[in-house]
């Protein structure tokens, strides 16, 4: 008798794929089953695991909105074995998908205060959902400060949708590169500097940040600098993981398992257990 | 135990702590059964006193310095060991002025697990002809005149003539839960990334399986080829006892017969595989 | 009520066990004696002590497929692994049989892992009450005992005339041959065991998460897998997808927390890098996360560990360790 | 030459001369056995003997290494280093149970295509008589 395995994922097929720098790609899949389509709930800042059959598996936060269910989102980047399997599927191909998983960002918390989203490379995929969703409830927030950094122009990620968001009632968008080039006429520096050069008030703020480890730890600096209490930083983590299930046991964070209680953590649930604060 | 010995190799490690001439001091101390000993490092001059030196220190501390670089160390070496000193000396992974070498003279160490300490000598130190460590700053304990037994390789000779080699060995090997612990006590293993860990290609899939692990066991000694200097601690951590020492002595004895080199002995004469001889003649083709 | 089994009795049963189930006991291997599933009776070690592994490698075996991958004109198809037969672990220990209990604890949490759970709902857990205390055991201070029938289906005790047989479950009841004689006698006192004190080792831990204990304790370790391929409650797994020829599967194998590559994203961050950071992140795992999520410390005391490590990372020593330093800190 | 039982044999060739050995025992029309797959490598001594452990455990009858003659390797030493390693594993190979004629090494120049083509035949049919490699 075949039991029923939480490790067995759902099908699913490839929709289209969008190259949004040179090595990340927006993979738009759909489940095939309409069933576990029309139930695959989300909310901004879940995950699930991708596989790319005969390559292996790995998590992804689920950059779409909630409500789009028959094209989930997920923004990947080429760097080992399974992202190089995934970006060279083609439209039509089939994938499994594993999830939803873990917390979400509490957004309807964060209502009536202003909000920092900081965000680097990569790091800028999970932090979307939480600006697109902000947006659609725009007037239910306070200021909506957006730092986007990546290591050079061409890597900033949804640059199709700056425009939308600058455009927005009070929200700015601030983007920053470590290196520039010779079209780039913005700004060069690195995301902890630029969040010290902007010196958000900490009042009635929420600050998310989601990037590089290095990153968060200097910017984690900054921010405690200004003022920001650990209890009003949030951040995303990626930990290595092999279920999703809190099984496998590797994705912990302290008695924390990313893939359970997270992926979302404020700085005070884990700054204990930080092993490189 | 030689008390005396023992007392000597205190005296000098409390004075190297205490002089700052070294950061810390790895040697044994004795085990949590009371009967047999473990690696030790001591920082402070008085845990000096926890020093030991007998029959069951077995382990080559040598690999140790690995974890250590930058950091001027002293260690307690037996005769065999300093061949791992001079093997890391040769590969540059070492660096003499940051290590001190408290060497003993040793006359043989037992077989020895958790809680049992037996009288046999090891079969390596049955064959060893060092009386005194090759390298050392310090030495401690009386020169012993060895009077060794000839290495004649009966066992590989033994290992040779098993009909059906592929089945015996693939049954050993299926025993192998790949922990590891063969490569991880290894004085000559020290690559940042296995080949066993390499993911792009994945060359040993992780099956646990007795062809994966063929694979592993026979990469890990021929990586080990002109290079191990038969410590034996490979099988000796071995949980499964697979018979790894018929697999790094195979190559010893073919290394010396083929290219006269016994590793270690010297630390500036390099492995066979890291040169070669023009005109040589070897087994297939001129 | 107890039974007894002469010792021709017993190798009837397991016999007939043979016939229509797996049989997983005790083996003579060299020099160590290993659960391995048996094709005769006469395979079986019973004059053992420990054995090297512990059975879980039955219900988490060291390498097994999750599903296969099949492809049909471009038709994805996932098959999942499935569980044959029925199967009997013969010979395991009251510290093993805890073990499998506290695995599972993680195991059959839901979502429940699914071929875990079929293989423990399939497999009856015959048990021997350990005859002697080994210098490594101390499952008396983790819960356990040398004649604790706990978690098992029987728990078998041997006597003079044979083994005297304690039904503790309906599925063990099941099993248990007719005819069997009632067992009158006494039954033997266990052995001793040296307790070790294990008070707040919780706390212990969660206060010296930072102590440089870890580094100092890690300097000897040579960060090899023994002690968590041994554990009967070591459970971490790596999943990776394996294909030869055109097959494809999802294979799970044992991985240990020592290992440099075992939380290493792909992306070239690893939250552990240093050896004591690592080391800590095995006795944190026993000390302070698993019982944070499942209330027992997760170890059974086996000193199967203890026993096999390279280099003596004893155990108990961690655990007096860790109460010392924190009598220390707490300047009492 | 037909066989009943046909050898899968891996060749890594060096790009400098067994290669190009090769490719002229196929320009020329010479007969050799077809159940070589050729993998192209800069040098013989490019082969890593974990390639040859690769190929035996995913089913190889045999693998052939071939480069330059000593004294011609394009990168001057690359085959001595290859002479030495090898002749190692060979024997190593042979007490871990794989027949040591499985594993060959030679040295073929580009304008030896005639004797790409004997080595061959000739060690597929020595492969062909020793038979399948026993599925242990």
């Amino acid at each position: 008798m075949a039991p029923e395995s939480p490790f067995i994922p759902c099908l699913a097929t490839l929709k289209m794929a969008i190259q949004l720098t040179p090595d990340i790609k927006l993979l738009s899949v759909e489940l095939e089953d309409p069933d576990i389509r029309a139930s695959f709930d989300y909310k901004p800042g879940q995950f699930a695991l991708l596989s790319a059959f005969g390559e292996g598996e790995a998590p992804f936060g689920i950059v779409s909105l909630p409500q789009q269910r028959d094209g989930l989102e997920f923004a990947v980047r080429r760097i080992g074995t399974v992202t190089r399997a995934l970006q060279e599927l083609e439209p039509g191909d089939t994938l499994g998908v594993r999830g939803p998983f873990g917390n979400w960002f509490p957004l309807e918390d964060y209502e009536g205060k202003n909000i920092i989203i900081i965000g680097g490379g990569i790091g800028m995929a999970p932090l979307r959902p939480v600006i697109n969703r902000i947006l659609e409830r725009r007037d239910n927030y306070q200021e909506l400060l957006i730092i986007n950094g990546a290591r050079t122009p061409q890597d900033l990620v949804f640059q199709s949708e700056f425009p939308t968001w600058t455009k927005a009632p009070r929200t700015r968008l601030e983007l920053t590169v470590d290196r520039g080039d010779e079209q780039w006429k913005g700004r060069v520096a690195l995301v902890p500097d630029v969040v010290k050069e902007l010196a958000p008030s900490p009042d009635n703020a929420i600050a998310i940040i989601c990037g590089p480890p290095i990153m968060i730890r200097f910017t984690l600096a900054k921010l405690r600098n200004l003022g920001f209490k650990d209890n009003q930083i949030v951040t995303t983590l990626e930990a290595k993981m092999k279920c999703g299930l809190g099984k496998c046991a590797r994705c912990n964070i302290g008695e924390k398992y990313v893939c359970q209680d997270g992926p979302v953590f404020t700085l005070e649930q884990i700054s204990q257990f930080l092993e490189q604060p | 135990m030689d008390m005396e010995l023992i007392q000597q190799i205190r005296d000098k490690a409390r004075n190297l702590l205490e002089e700052g001439t070294v950061e810390g001091v790895i040697g044994y101390e004795r085990a949590s059964d009371g009967l047999t000993a473990r690696p030790f490092f001591a920082y402070e001059p008085a845990a000096a006193e926890r020093l030991i030196f007998d029959e069951t220190c077995i382990h080559d501390l040598v690999k140790y310095l690995l974890d250590k670089k930058g950091k001027k160390m002293a260690i307690v070496v037996k005769p065999c060991d300093s061949r791992a000193i001079n093997l890391l000396l040769n590969e540059e992974q070492i660096k003499r002025d940051k290590v001190f070498i408290i060497g003993v003279s040793c006359p043989g160490v037992v077989e020895t697990s958790w809680n049992r300490r037996s009288e046999t000598l090891q079969a390596r130190c049955r064959t060893c002809q060092l009386s005194k460590p090759l390298v050392y700053d310090f030495l401690v304990g009386r020169e012993v005149a060895r009077q060794a037994e000839e290495e004649t390789y009966s066992d590989i000779t033994e290992a040779k003539a098993i009909a059906n080699k592929e089945e015996f060995w693939l049954e050993q090997f299926g025993r192998c839960i790949r922990c590891y612990a063969c490569r991880q006590v290894c004085p000559g293993c020290y690559c940042p990334v296995c080949f066993a860990e390499r993911l792009e290609p994945l060359w040993v899939g992780i099956r646990i399986a007795p062809e994966e692990n063929r694979v592993w066991q026979t990469m890990r000694t021929f990586h080990l080829a002109g290079r191990c200097i038969g410590c034996n601690e490979c099988e000796r951590v071995c949980p499964v006892d697979i018979p790894l020492s018929l697999l790094n002595r195979k190559l010893e004895k073919d290394v010396k017969e083929l290219f006269a080199f016994q590793a270690g002995l010297d630390p500036e004469e390099s492995p066979p595989f890291a040169t070669f001889k023009k005109d040589e003649k070897l087994e297939f083709g001129a | 009520m107890n039974l007894l089994a002469s010792k021709d009795d017993l190798i009837r049963w397991l016999d007939s066990l043979l016939q229509e189930r797996i049989v997983i006991a005790p083996v003579r291997v060299q020099e160590q004696t290993m659960f391995q599933p048996i094709s005769k009776v006469e395979e079986i070690a019973f004059d053992f002590d420990n054995t090297t592994l512990s059975p879980k490698g039955w219900f988490l075996p060291p390498t097994e497929a999750l599903f296969t991958v099949q492809r049909d004109d471009g038709q994805v198809n996932l098959v999942p692994a499935l569980v044959e037969r029925d199967a009997v672990v013969f010979g395991l220990h009251p510290c093993d049989a805890r073990g499998i209990a506290l695995m599972d604890s993680s195991f059959l949490q839901e979502p429940s892992d699914a071929l875990y759970r079929e293989r423990r709902s399939r497999t009856a857990l015959i048990g021997l009450a350990c005859r002697q205390a080994l210098p490594e055991c101390f499952c008396t201070s983790m819960g356990s005992a040398p004649d604790d029938p706990s978690h098992m289906d029987i728990l078998l005790t041997e006597v003079k005339d044979g083994y005297i047989v304690q039904v503790v479950t309906e599925k063990g009841k099941a099993l248990v041959p007719k005819g069997l004689a009632k067992y009158k006698g006494k039954v033997p006192t266990p052995p001793k065991l040296q307790a070790i004190p294990t008070m707040e080792v919780t706390s212990a831990m969660r206060g010296l998460f930072n102590d440089p204990y870890w580094e100092r304790l890690a300097d000897r370790c040579l960060h090899c897998n023994v002690c968590a391929y041994v554990c009967p409650t070591c459970y971490c797994f790596d999943v990776r997808d394996y294909s030869d020829k055109g097959k494809v599967e999802r294979v799970r194998s044992w991985e240990s927390c020592q290992s440099p590559g075992f939380s290493l994203t792909a992306g070239g961050y690893a939250p552990r890098t240093t050896k004591g950071e690592r080391l800590r992140q095995r006795f944190s795992h026993k000390f302070l996360y698993f019982p944070e999520r499942f209330r027992d410390v997760a170890c059974v005391g086996c000193g199967r560990c203890v026993k096999a490590c390279p280099v003596n990372i004893d155990i108990r020593e961690v655990i007096s360790d860790l109460q010392q330093l924190t009598e220390v800190k707490s300047g009492s | 030459m037909k066989l009943e039982y046909q050898p899968k044999v891996i060749g890594f060739l060096c790009n400098w001369c067994s290669y190009a050995g090769a490719d002229m025992a196929g320009t020329s029309r010479m007969c050799y056995p077809q159940n070589i797959r050729i993998i192209r490598v800069p040098c013989s001594g490019r082969v890593d003997p974990l390639f040859v452990l690769k190929c035996f455990q995913r089913g190889a009858d045999g693998v052939l290494i071939s480069g330059c003659h000593p004294g011609d390797c394009h990168y001057t030493e690359g085959n001595y280093h290859t002479r030495r390693r090898f002749a190692l594993l060979r024997d190593f190979l042979d007490y871990l149970g794989i027949a040591k004629e499985r594993l060959r090494v030679e040295w073929v120049s580009a304008s030896e295509g005639q004797r790409f083509a004997e080595i061959l035949s000739d060690f597929t049919t020595e492969l062909a008589n020793l038979g399948p490699r026993s599925k242990v």
